[in-house]
């Protein structure tokens, strides 16, 4: 299983090699991208962390729990870190099966899973400040600024 | 041990790494609370962090084996 | 929008730059592939046959259809005709939306119901017969060879 | 007019393009019986059959209005 966490710009043809099978009839790409307003924020860029070696293990622990639950032939997920402006991919991830209702349920349950379990950070920077957003997915809370700086 | 901090903690300590002597039968939170007695300041932090020993998420009763990496996870927000 | 009824290869990277928006922090794409088997058939090739010039008209309509129904920013459809072998893309779709609720339950509308309304077809070529797989999505009903022959 | 065949059906007719009269008040159902009327093998694709006229689908009732394109659509099977 293709996982990785790079300051390297994600390429979706990387992705679907990786998860290319002859038994797949159906495969899903989803990519989050940096999108330039949030909370009627407008967005400068992002800014992402993480502990690498961890993201890394908890995203192949992820995976392999997707391929079992939805019966799927192949996954690749892969994160990046470092600064990103708007319109570049954050997250990429890369799931292929034999038919397609398990390949979009199965991408679904695997991008929100990865958004409440992996260890990545993102820190929103606007013109006149920054903060580090934390916790909208993994407590269940309202999506805001952790603490306002600038 | 090392305990590893990312993040709005790691921005707040001003640090991203810290080394701190552990003892026999110490727990998370024993560690937690020997780091937070000098940094009174990253008590905020408290009620939202979650851990991992060695990488692996723990409760803050777990044990802290000698030797090992204890990091300070601040809620996730990749993706 | 981008539709596109096409002999050639089905690239991801145009798919998904026709999808990209400021606004945009979801992109899904879906890949329908060849596979080798279909109801315990082994599968040699398929070829797809098109009514061309009507199908890129059917694909803008449920392309404009999924925007105002689900809130896309934007949406892609390409579909792939002639001899396509294992492993090779036939059916491309890629969606950019605010966020990723849409972005996946949009692209999963997008499929059903390009199966069901564009006016394509697929042959099944085995190593002793081929066959025209008519009506499995269309008429729902089960996915069975129109008449054989060979 | 323009009658046009595809995948199962055009196989067995052995064509893809076909012309064809058209009367006044002629529907879909009156320019496929004319077309049946020589080719009877084409009759079991009856059942499954949907039309479009000038690429829109229409039930066959419809009318067909002079020098139109009449599309015999076996249930489609694409994606």
């Amino acid at each position: 299983m293709l996982v990785r966490v790079t300051a390297d710009e994600l390429r979706a043809d990387e992705a679907i090699a990786a998860v290319a099978s002859p038994a797949a009839g159906a495969i899903d790409l989803f990519l989050g991208v940096v999108r330039d307003n949030n909370l009627g924020r407008r967005v400068g860029h992002l800014v992402y962390e993480a502990y690498p070696s961890m993201a890394e293990k908890v995203m192949a622990e992820i995976g392999a729990e997707a391929k079992e639950r939805f019966g799927l032939e192949a996954c690749a997920i892969l994160h990046r870190t470092g600064r990103l402006e708007i319109g570049e991919t954050s997250l990429l991830i890369a799931i292929s099966s034999a038919h397609r209702a398990s390949a979009f349920e199965g991408g679904r349950w695997l991008v929100d899973t990865i958004k409440k379990k992996v260890p990545v950070w993102k820190k929103e920077v606007w013109e006149d400040g920054e903060a580090w957003i934390e916790g909208p997915e993994s407590l269940g809370m309202q999506q805001a600024p952790a603490g306002l700086t600038g | 041990m090392t305990v590893l901090l990312f993040a709005s903690i790691a921005e707040a300590a001003g640090a991203r790494r810290i080394e701190l002597p552990v003892a026999a039968g110490d727990t998370v939170a024993a560690v937690r609370e020997r780091l937070l007695a000098d940094r009174p300041a990253l008590r905020r932090f408290v009620p939202t962090l979650m851990y991992a020993v060695n990488e692996e998420y723990v409760r803050d009763d777990a044990a802290v084996p000698d030797g090992a990496t204890l990091a300070l996870i601040p809620p996730v927000s990749g993706g």
